[in-house]
């Protein structure tokens, strides 16, 4: 367990630290926290051995709702839209949960999929509601009810999605070595156990699945707002795969995986935007290859060392 | 009116369903929901588009197509699809789910890319083909012959080809073993490896026909196969991967669903799709204990 | 062993810190940032976009550069996602030292980057994207566009029609389903109905952005038997349109308003027919008739048909637009400021009321950082030159009489054009002359 | 009230031509230790499987403390009292010794505070006490997939007996046991159960562990118990003998 803190604890250091010594960077390392609140969500279904390739719904919900919000002017106010669009997210995992825990693998995947492709093409089809392909422009709300300008709003985003990260990090964590963390676990290693103890499966998956789309969400509406826009994009398969993509790549292993890897997505993004911008995706390929096949517990196993081979006990 | 749209709905969904049908074989035999499968699609036009353009560059009749379309077809299941599945599948069998589905993930985005560098961003389009088989008229209304009679035409052809080869052929039965019973399959001495290999190889191969066939009505552009792969997914999943008949019907449903929706909600013509897939898996009784029920305790 | 595991942990922040960093004081370079599409379909836009920016700085670096500045191009790509693109156009402006962006061609991008211009106070040049409402609806300081809009696109394009088919009664629209598809089609609508008030649109179909496929839309228009049919799609899904319905002899049966087509006329050769009413989204043209004997057109088409095998289309011409207009706003802000390099904001200032000539007409600046551009339209005709269709019949409008006046709204203004612009003196009209 | 804890009547199966069950009946009292013995490949565990709710009879009633549960699932009927051990150990592999009991633990006791670590479960000491009953205590901290199959058939007795029921079906408990440790093991479990006033049923294929903990004896033959009685009529009974056991008479 102090591993975990310890990898944490560094990771934090390094993200407190580096918008002072690199301004521009503030954005990107949000977008970046943004993604590993996201992928830190489906890690949590990763741990019941569930993979979702639809998480761009609750992402891109919670986006809209800001926008929507912003727009109209209905409390323009960052401490108050990042909650309320997180818990809407929230209220959709809860809707969709309550039929889409009763599927595993392939087909709760394909599931999640296809109802984030159907929220996609809304966002595309209602041109005139949800401004289309092109999406809705965020006006910047108040923070604490000051307006700021742009570099100190966005250095403010900055350390409070660092510290909301944080805790949602903490609080994953914390959930996933209690009792319901491990049932979770257990329907990955053995459901007709769980089911043989009295535990309803279902239930224990459903509560991870509205965690897991309140993290997505919540990562949405903080993204909506340092972007300043919000497009359907966001619910696009290829971006959900990215949250898959970004839990691997970090590694299941803790919680600060996601976001190791939301970074290390974001590092290799911007290094292929530079020296190969035409041939970015397929860097990034090669890259999940290489992490696949070289280094399968991801880059927190890399620098928690053979955590599993050394058993539980090491912790 | 209706009849009308049935009409376009049978070629549209009989593209999807020469997709879906090796999407749903991979699946079937590999366990693997292949991502990259798009690609295939998306390679197999352009080489097929490439190859036509090419031969009437070199003065060859326009009914050469047809064969080019086969041999692109082939080889684009041959090379890309083997080399994918010799080179970095195999290393993964028996792995995390998630694992698989992301090696293909990444081949997918590197196979994105890998169209850019080599076919350009500039629309391609070989459309002799569609021209040389000329049109029929129904109702008044002019249909390419190619659309109306051909695509459909291959589809069934493959749909009754592959029927044929499952339950006739020694192969095609061991691959249908593999498919109901790995284990029980390998204990039979069914030589895994080259059953994989040489599904993975028809599945890549049906895909490029899909492709190869749509290169003649559509103009390629980067990004054509990102949108078929969830279409054929959503045929697969509708049908129930691994089934070959029940391919052919969703995918059928999927374009019929759309044609009508273009008539009579051109709102939601995108949204079929989707809808259809939402439903079937929600009505399909596959729930906790039909899914575990394999397990022996 | 503390200390290792916490290096390594902050191993991926540092490498951060590695990313090519250059901020300048005084310019040895320009670096100019370009948002383009480098991928996804758009990228039938963005590729000849850059291929046309490489000549032009290479061009004026051979030159000695800006006020013997040199330029330096940097590429950003739309296609990654507004958000993607968002970080990225941050990026080259705050870490490479951007002192110039030309974004963008879709106008989702220009709507979501004119705030972020705003925000980081560099000169943002519009340079392809097409929607009316930028300037209509918001004031930006440090955006221009060095083009016409939506609005002038679409009037030209009405008064062509007018001009060459006056007594259609039917209409259909095919348009892409996305904000230009749906506005474009809002302007033309609105122009119909103040030119036409008889005419009766008989299907409005909005495919999905990138159809593989328009079989059931051609099959109803083929039944409907629209009189005209209009669609302002481009690139694949225009290639794709015009090829299945040009299979299907809806080309022939219905009269064809396709306001893009000039950018789809050498790919697709011999499938587009003769008399199809087609547009470049301005004067632009390789074949321009009053321009197309220039010096300047004759090396640029040479130049860049041996680039890339092609002939240029009309994103290279807003290219051009976008790069003479920089240069000839940093020579203007440099004399008004005694020679000295300008600042940012004198760069901006100078753009107002800036007037220049691009490779085909004269490009005016208005006070609200929107450009006037001419409109050209013409009928296709094939002709032995070239083995693709050419333009015949050309009328060509000028920018100040198809734009929508200052401080006007191009909706309002489209729901109140009146018949007689159709017939204006100031139009211009040509044949195709070999 | 029959006075019976369980009672199976007439349980029907038949999938693909085979016929599972064929009119089992059982019934038990409280407190009842019976031993279900036959042929391998028979379908005891079937029996189970029904009893339970993994699946569900064709026709036929099962019924515990007087309530009809054939149609529950087995979450339910797990609730209401009856507790499992399989003949192939069902554990969470990836997971350590104590957090596949406290998991039990949590089940019985509904605690699912996601701010409550699992090794901080403040029933741990019964944890360990179901261990020490298991003989297993030493292991607690080691990853069940690195146990041998005998430990893990425990663990797996271990987990039923944790929810403390009413009834618990063992399926084959001392299968993997080393034949010296077997009489050892059995001798805590009934220990046990008497101790919690637990009525098992449990199938076994070692006539020496019927004989020496089983109260009644069902033989299961054709989809059906088709003898029963106590151990000494069973053992001898020259069908049984020669059926179940293999010996030619």
């Amino acid at each position: 367990m102090s591993r975990q803190y310890l990898i944490g604890a560094g990771l934090l250091i390094a993200l407190v630290a580096f918008p002072l010594l690199s301004p521009w960077s503030t954005v990107i390392l949000t977008v970046a926290l943004c993604e590993g609140l996201a992928a830190l969500g489906i890690l949590v279904l990763l741990r019941a051995g569930q993979v979702s390739f639809g998480h761009g719904l609750y992402f891109a919900f919670s986006a809209y709702v800001v926008a929507f919000m912003a727009a109209a002017h209905l409390g323009h106010e960052v401490l108050l839209l990042v909650p309320i669009a997180t818990a809407a997210s929230g209220l959709v995992a809860a809707l969709v949960g309550l039929f889409i825990v009763r599927y595993r693998a392939i087909f709760f995947g394909m599931l999640n999929l296809a109802i984030s492709m159907v929220f996609f093409s809304l966002l595309e089809k209602l041109f005139s509601i949800t401004g289309g392909a092109d999406g809705k422009r965020v006006p910047r709300p108040t923070l604490l009810g000051m307006t700021l300008e742009r570099e100190s709003f966005e250095f403010w985003m900055f350390y409070i999605t660092l510290a909301l990260a944080v805790v949602a990090a903490l609080f994953v964590a914390r959930y996933l070595a209690s009792s319901g963390g491990k049932a979770l676990e257990a329907i990955k290693s053995n459901e007709t156990r769980l089911e043989y103890l009295g535990v309803s499966s279902r239930k224990v998956l459903y509560g991870a699945y509205l965690l897991s789309g309140l993290l997505a969400g919540l990562g949405g509406a903080i993204i909506a707002l340092v972007s300043g826009h919000v497009t359907p994009e966001l619910a696009y398969w290829v971006r959900s795969g990215e949250f898959v993509f970004i839990a691997i790549l970090g590694g299941v292993g803790g919680v600060a995986g996601p976001f190791l890897g939301a970074l290390m997505f974001q590092i290799i993004r911007g290094y292929a935007a530079v020296y190969a911008p035409e041939t970015w995706h397929a860097v990034l390929g090669i890259m999940l290859l290489v992490i696949i096949f070289f280094a399968p517990s991801g880059l927190y196993g890399l620098i928690a060392g053979r955590r599993r081979a050394s058993g539980e006990a090491a912790r | 009116m209706i009849l009308l749209a049935a009409l376009d709905g049978l070629a549209y969904g009989s593209l999807i369903f020469l997709v879906a049908v090796g999407l749903s074989l991979i699946f079937g035999v590999l366990g693997v929901l292949n991502v990259a499968h798009g690609s295939f699609y998306a390679i197999g036009a352009y080489v097929a588009a490439s190859a036509v353009l090419a031969a009437a560059g070199m003065g060859l009749p326009t009914w050469l197509a047809f064969p080019l379309f086969l041999v692109s077809a082939v080889l684009v299941g041959v090379v890309v699809g083997g080399t994918v599945e010799a080179l970095l599948l195999r290393r993964i069998y028996g792995k995390e789910e998630v694992l698989q589905l992301l090696v293909t993930f990444a081949v997918f985005m590197i196979l994105e890319d890998a169209q850019k560098v080599v076919f350009g961003t500039q629309p391609l389009f070989a459309n002799a083909p569609m021209n040389w088989l000329g049109t029929v008229e129904v109702f008044g209304i002019f249909y390419t012959s190619y659309q109306l009679i051909l695509i459909p035409l291959v589809a069934l052809v493959v749909l009754l080809g592959l029927r044929w080869f499952l339950r006739r052929t020694r192969f095609g039965r061991a691959i249908v073993a593999v498919t109901q019973d790995r284990e029980a399959a390998m204990a039979m001495g069914i030589d895994a490896t080259r059953i994989y290999l040489f599904t993975f190889i028809i599945g890549a191969s049906l895909a490029a026909l899909g492709g190869a066939l749509s290169s003649a009505t559509t103009s390629l552009t980067p990004g054509i196969g990102s949108g078929m792969i969830v279409l054929s997914f959503a045929v697969a999943a509708t049908a129930g991967l691994g089934r070959i008949e029940g391919a052919a019907v969703a995918a059928l449903m999927i374009g019929l669903g759309r044609s009508a929706a273009v008539y009579f909600a051109p709102e939601f013509d995108v949204l079929i799709p989707y809808l259809i897939m939402v439903a079937v898996l929600l009505i399909k009784p596959e729930g906790l204990f039909t899914t575990v029920q394999t397990r022996k305790v | 062993m503390v200390r290792t595991k916490l290096a390594a942990a902050l191993f991926a922040a540092t490498a951060l810190l590695g990313l090519p960093a250059a901020a300048q004081e005084k310019p040895k370079e320009l670096v100019v940032g370009i948002a383009t599409f480098l991928s996804g379909p758009a990228s039938v836009f963005g590729v000849p976009g850059k291929a046309a920016a490489d000549l032009f700085f290479e061009e004026i670096n051979a030159k000695g550069g800006i006020l013997g500045v040199p330029v330096k191009p940097v590429y950003v790509d739309e296609g990654a996602g507004t958000n993607q693109l968002i970080s990225e156009y941050r990026r080259v402006v705050q870490d490479q030292g951007a002192q110039i962006m030309l974004g963008a061609i879709s106008s989702g991008s220009c709507n979501a980057l004119a705030p972020v211009a705003e925000d980081l106070k560099v000169v943002n040049v519009m340079w392809d994207c097409g929607t009316q409402t930028i300037f209509e609806e918001g004031k930006w300081k440090y955006s221009v566009r060095t083009q016409g809009h939506a609005g002038a696109e679409m009037m030209a394009t009405l008064l062509y029609l007018m001009k060459v088919k006056p007594d259609f009664k039917t209409v259909a629209v095919v348009n892409q389903d996305y904000a230009w598809g749906r506005e474009s089609w809002a302007l033309l609508q609105a122009g119909l109905k103040a030119l036409k008030p008889d005419v009766k649109i008989v299907a409005e179909l909005f495919p999905k952005f990138g159809a593989p496929d328009f079989s059931t839309e051609i099959t109803r228009l083929s039944a409907l038997r629209p009189d005209v049919v209009i669609s302002t799609s481009w690139g694949g899904d225009l290639d794709t349109f015009v090829q299945q319905a040009a299979a299907r002899g809806l080309l022939k049966q219905s009269t064809f308003v396709l306001p893009l087509a000039e950018s789809s006329m050498e790919r697709l050769g011999a499938v587009m027919p003769e008399g199809v009413i087609v547009g470049s989204r301005g004067d632009h043209y390789f074949l321009h008739p009053k321009y197309k004997n220039t010096a300047e057109m004759q090396a640029f088409v040479k130049a860049y048909k041996a680039k890339t095998g092609a002939y240029p289309i009309y994103p290279t011409f807003h290219m051009n637009q976008a790069v003479t207009g920089l240069v000839k706003a940093y020579e203007k802000a440099a004399a008004a400021a005694g020679g000295k390099w300008p600042s940012k904001e004198q760069v901006i200032a100078a753009f107002e009321g800036l007037e220049f000539k691009s490779l085909t007409g004269t490009i005016t600046i208005r006070s609200d950082h929107q450009g006037l551009e001419d409109q050209m339209l013409g009928t296709t005709r094939r002709v032995p030159e070239y083995p693709f269709a050419v333009y015949d019949k050309i009328a060509l409008y000028p920018g100040k009489l198809v734009t929508t006046p200052l401080g006007e709204k191009s909706l309002d203004w489209f729901a109140k054009v009146k018949p007689e612009l159709v017939k204006d003196k100031s139009i211009e009209t040509f044949d195709y002359v070999k | 009230m029959s006075g019976f804890i369980l009672e199976a009547r007439d349980l029907e199966l038949r999938f693909g031509g085979v016929q599972a069950a064929n009119g089992a009946s059982l019934q038990v009292r409280a407190n009842e230790r019976i031993a279900i013995i036959g042929p391998n490949g028979a379908g005891k565990t079937t029996f189970i499987n029904l009893c339970t709710g993994y699946i569900k009879p064709q026709s036929g009633t099962v019924i515990f403390a007087g309530q009809d549960i054939t149609a529950l699932s087995p979450r339910a009927i797990t609730r209401l009292g009856i507790g499992r051990s399989f003949q192939i150990p069902q554990l969470f592999l990836e997971n350590t010794v104590i957090e596949n009991l406290l998991l039990a633990l949590s089940a019985r006791e509904g605690s699912w505070s996601p701010f409550l670590k699992l090794t901080r479960h403040p029933k741990i000491d019964e944890m360990w006490a179901l261990l020490e009953i298991v003989g297993l205590k030493d292991t607690g901290h080691r990853i069940v997939r690195e146990l041998p199959e005998g430990m893990r058939k425990l663990i797996d007795i271990a987990l039923a007996l944790a929810l403390e029921p009413k009834l618990i079906f063992m399926d084959e408990p001392t299968s993997g046991v080393s034949s010296h440790e077997k009489f050892q093991v059995m001798d805590t479990l009934t220990r046990a159960l008497d101790a919690r006033s637990t009525t098992a049923i449990f199938v076994e294929h070692d006539m020496d562990v019927v004989a020496r903990y089983a109260n009644r004896v069902a033989v299961w033959s054709g989809g059906r118990i088709a003898l029963e009685g106590s151990p000494e009529e069973i053992l001898s009974h020259p069908d049984v003998r020669e059926s179940v056991i293999g010996e030619v008479v």
